[in-house]
């Protein structure tokens, strides 16, 4: 049996791949770009909950908030990780990112206007991640694989305190319930759109599905995430801004609008409301940081020449 | 009860405003190791302040402002800067990676100094605070500790900015050390060892800088601090979360 | 009068974030005669924000929160940012000299055709307002054309930051001009001739950038601005100053 | 009549000295040290109160504190114009400043912490300053002299805005009436020693006193100031931090209490609450304004080769 036979019966037999196998480059390629985009949409995704840390309205919210940001370094922290065994390298793929060589999810393109923000990302775009990500706790490569079924983990209770944050706001004042509402209204369709193009439009699909890296469609996702999301808004007692949304009983699921993917175009090439302000953060955050790392470097090269 | 509401609030106060200052480094730290390491001491530094805010109010409910609002959220969204009782050290605004890890570890050795006494308080609350906290302070201490050693020693660049940082915080660590018995001199001393230590491993200079004398209780920085802060909470005061 | 008092109220609001943003440059500027030119502006723009605002609150009183506060102060510092309705190129945050110029020089030079419009107004007050606002709108427009040309025809390096500072303020333009009538059109026309003039004599590109796409009435930047500017008047509700 | 005798003859006659005028050497590097001193002093003078601007409590004290700053600006340029009729560079006196050659007005090293700052500042601080600052109307280099004259009118306008908030804040709440007096303690004692060392320690005092570029001592300033003060702080209705302050009916003056001058000098000496931060912003600022200034030097360059 040679290389690529025997790369092809393990992802036949459900068996992951590990770091020291051989893989196909395509292989590589692929796996390298997925889980870097994964990684980066951690790290940018800091940056519109984690500016609501200084302002939360209480030392509790403040203290969960917190913790959910320093969650989302780690999670960027094992991916990396999980990108390095594949033979990538950290920095380089920093520096792909700020130069926009790579991307990361769109949703981080988008304000957060409120702290009603904070509790509408944790519900539906923590609740879309993890309709994504939970087939990726099977992915064919094995560090991948791992770090998802630990970032579902968390993923969860995350979605969990921003639904909870939400039913208390619910509950509160009026002006409190309007900004649910209008924080709902802003996100909705974005949190739609996390799952990708539509199948008939999506390039990588088949491929990604062969390999084992991707079990479910686009729209599979995205119809699972919608059908969840409307008996949780009902609960809540918020509108969901699509007039065509509404359950059909010979599909037995929800039916909802036309997504505007001309939108959804414009924000993935670079053009949505924040996407200059997220990269020139990174950037700002990655040049400022270089004399740190650049001490630390020279601090670890003189001390092993001291031991030596 | 007065005196023990109003050790508590010291404390809690140190605590919160150090956690701002922390908190501001979230998608700002020089690496992602750095970015786990800050969230976490501003995390824990934000649980004293909680525990020790109820606790001081708890002492002495007449410290706290009459608004519909839990004691710790009370104390901290709604009272003015004149009537916080934080170090001025922890306000200071600003200042670059070297500035704020010397700043930690003036503070976490000052502070573990104290919680270590305070293990031995008479209230039992503060106790437990004290016995949870000397294990974090260790912790933050010993971060803080690596990055002074690594910058003092690590390019010329860094060895400048690290001397720097320790320089612009220096002005402000007599005022830690008010106290005149022999109890408060243990501390001071406890206090230099470490960083004498710290300075020598670092290649770094004992700065001799003379303190920045006070002028009001807080500096400039503490009232922009609080107005970000507590923002949403005073725009709303009618509101739970 | 509805109409009035919204028209009156967005034309105050546009005022009011931008000399907020000029008021940043207190301290700051490149030279003592821009100290002076920038606080002049701001002074200006803030004095129409108090006229239009009171004027809107006269025209429509239901807009005014209900404090205990003159019309203009109500507006101004107890509402919150949704309640805001100024165009998104005020708020921008931050940016440099080159960015501050780009901004002030499309802002002048789109509210300068516009107040040159309502000096036609019906109603006296605005018409008033209007009148004394093109003489001030003028020398803001000139003042940020002069550097813009300059400093695109300076030197290299003040080129390449004029030209991302005219960037970075472009896709904000299309918002400022949402009519569809024969008169908008007009007004997007004279804007773009004096537009081109100026780029042409600062030897820069015209940018042909997308407008950012809306999503909610504000930027992120708003609501941190909002927090700064209300924060002493919300801490004192019932104070007068 | 040789220049000498000239000079002392115009100074004798109580005439001004002009830019094109013969003047000793002392004379002109006393002056144009006296002149930066006060230009640096307008400068800095604008940060304390210059923070508050954009947190003004009502949009008409936000015009007033604005259109104050805005003077202060203006002054500095006056003053920056007079010194360089006598010879020196604005660029060179500025960098004399941020290097902590040049001094300004120690005041500016004491924090504001609340708005009662802004109205207590007017009253106290600009008082203090007219008080030194009227007599220099009258001082022999003419360009000063005419500069003073203009200020002074300027800060008179401040000290009565200054006052006239403080009188608002007192009738308004009990919180706002604490602002004042508190703003009251800490700016009462460092207005005092706006008027310098006493007279027995004044190295400086005769020399310029024969040259009239000073006209009373510091002590005699200080008392008129305090005298001044006195009837305003009691119809304010704020306390005077100083137990010893009581009308002495032989001397027809208030007496007062002991001067910490160890302070001033320390404060003097670069070591007040915020010497650092303020020579900081005033280097940032002409650091990140340099760029510009050469973009204009460049741009009027080429327009000049351009017409010629």
């Amino acid at each position: 049996m040679n290389l690529q036979e025997h790369f092809d019966a393990t992802i036949e037999r459900d068996q992951r791949i590990e770091p020291r196998d051989w893989m196909p480059e395509g292989y590589r390629k692929t796996m390298i770009r997925q889980v870097a985009q994964h990684a980066h949409s951690e790290i940018i995704g800091m940056q519109p909950e984690g500016d609501w840390i200084t302002r939360a309205p209480s030392l509790r919210r403040k203290a969960i908030l917190l913790a959910k940001v320093q969650d989302e370094a780690g999670h960027g922290l094992y991916l990396y990780s999980a990108a390095e065994t594949l033979g990538a390298d950290r920095t380089d793929l920093t520096e792909r990112l700020i130069e926009g060589r790579q991307k990361y999810s769109s949703i981080f393109n988008y304000p957060t206007l409120t702290f009603a923000d904070v509790g509408v990302i944790g519900w539906l775009v923590d609740g879309a991640a993890i309709c994504n990500q939970v087939p990726l706790c099977r992915s064919s490569y094995g560090p991948y694989a791992r770090a998802m079924i630990r970032i579902c983990k968390e993923e969860s209770f995350h979605q969990r305190q921003g639904y909870e944050l939400l039913m208390t706001m619910m509950s509160g004042t009026q002006e409190q319930r309007d900004m649910v509402q209008d924080a709902t209204n802003r996100w909705w369709w974005p949190s739609l759109m996390m799952f990708g193009p539509p199948d008939a439009e999506s390039t990588n699909t088949a491929q990604s599905m062969a390999w084992k890296i991707k079990r479910h469609t686009n729209d599979e996702l995205r119809q699972r995430f919608v059908d969840m999301s409307v008996p949780q808004a009902e609960k809540l007692g918020v509108t969901l801004p699509d007039p065509d949304l509404r359950w059909n009983p010979e599909r037995g699921h929800y039916d909802f609008g036309q997504i505007d993917w001309d939108h959804f175009k414009e924000v993935v090439s670079g053009n949505g409301p924040c996407n200059k302000i997220r990269i020139e953060r990174r950037r700002k955050a990655h040049e400022d940081g270089q004399w740190v790392r650049d001490a630390a470097a020279a601090y670890a090269a003189k001390h092993k020449e001291a031991v030596a | 009860a007065a005196e023990l509401a109003r050790s508590c609030l010291w404390l809690g106060d140190d605590a919160l405003i150090m956690s701002h200052r922390l908190q501001e480094w979230v998608a700002a730290a020089p690496e992602l190791e750095d970015e786990v390491a800050l969230a976490n001491i501003g995390l824990d530094l934000l649980g004293q302040a909680r525990l020790l805010l109820a606790r001081a109010a708890k002492a002495d409910p007449a410290l706290v402002p009459a608004v519909n609002q839990s004691d710790e959220d009370a104390l901290a969204f709604f009272r003015a800067a004149e009537d916080f009782h934080n170090v001025r050290l922890v306000e200071l605004a600003g200042g670059d990676f070297a500035f704020s890890m010397a700043r930690l570890l003036v503070f976490s050795t000052w502070r573990l100094a104290l919680f270590q006494r305070l293990v031995d308080s008479p209230d039992q609350v503060l106790t437990a605070i004290a016995a949870k906290g000397v294990k974090e302070l260790t912790y933050h201490r010993d971060y803080a500790a690596r990055w002074v050693v690594r910058l003092g020693d690590g390019t010329d660049l860094s060895h400048e900015r690290m001397q720097a940082g320790l320089d612009e915080v220096w002005p402000y660590v007599d005022e830690l050390f008010d106290g005149e018995n022999e109890d408060d001199k243990a501390l001071r001393e406890e206090f230099d060892a470490v960083m004498a230590q710290v300075i020598t491993a670092g290649a770094l200079k004992q700065p001799y800088l003379r303190p920045v004398p006070t002028a009001g209780r807080h500096t400039e920085h503490l009232e922009p601090l609080l107005a970000e802060m507590q923002s949403v909470a005073r725009a709303h005061p009618d509101a739970t979360w």
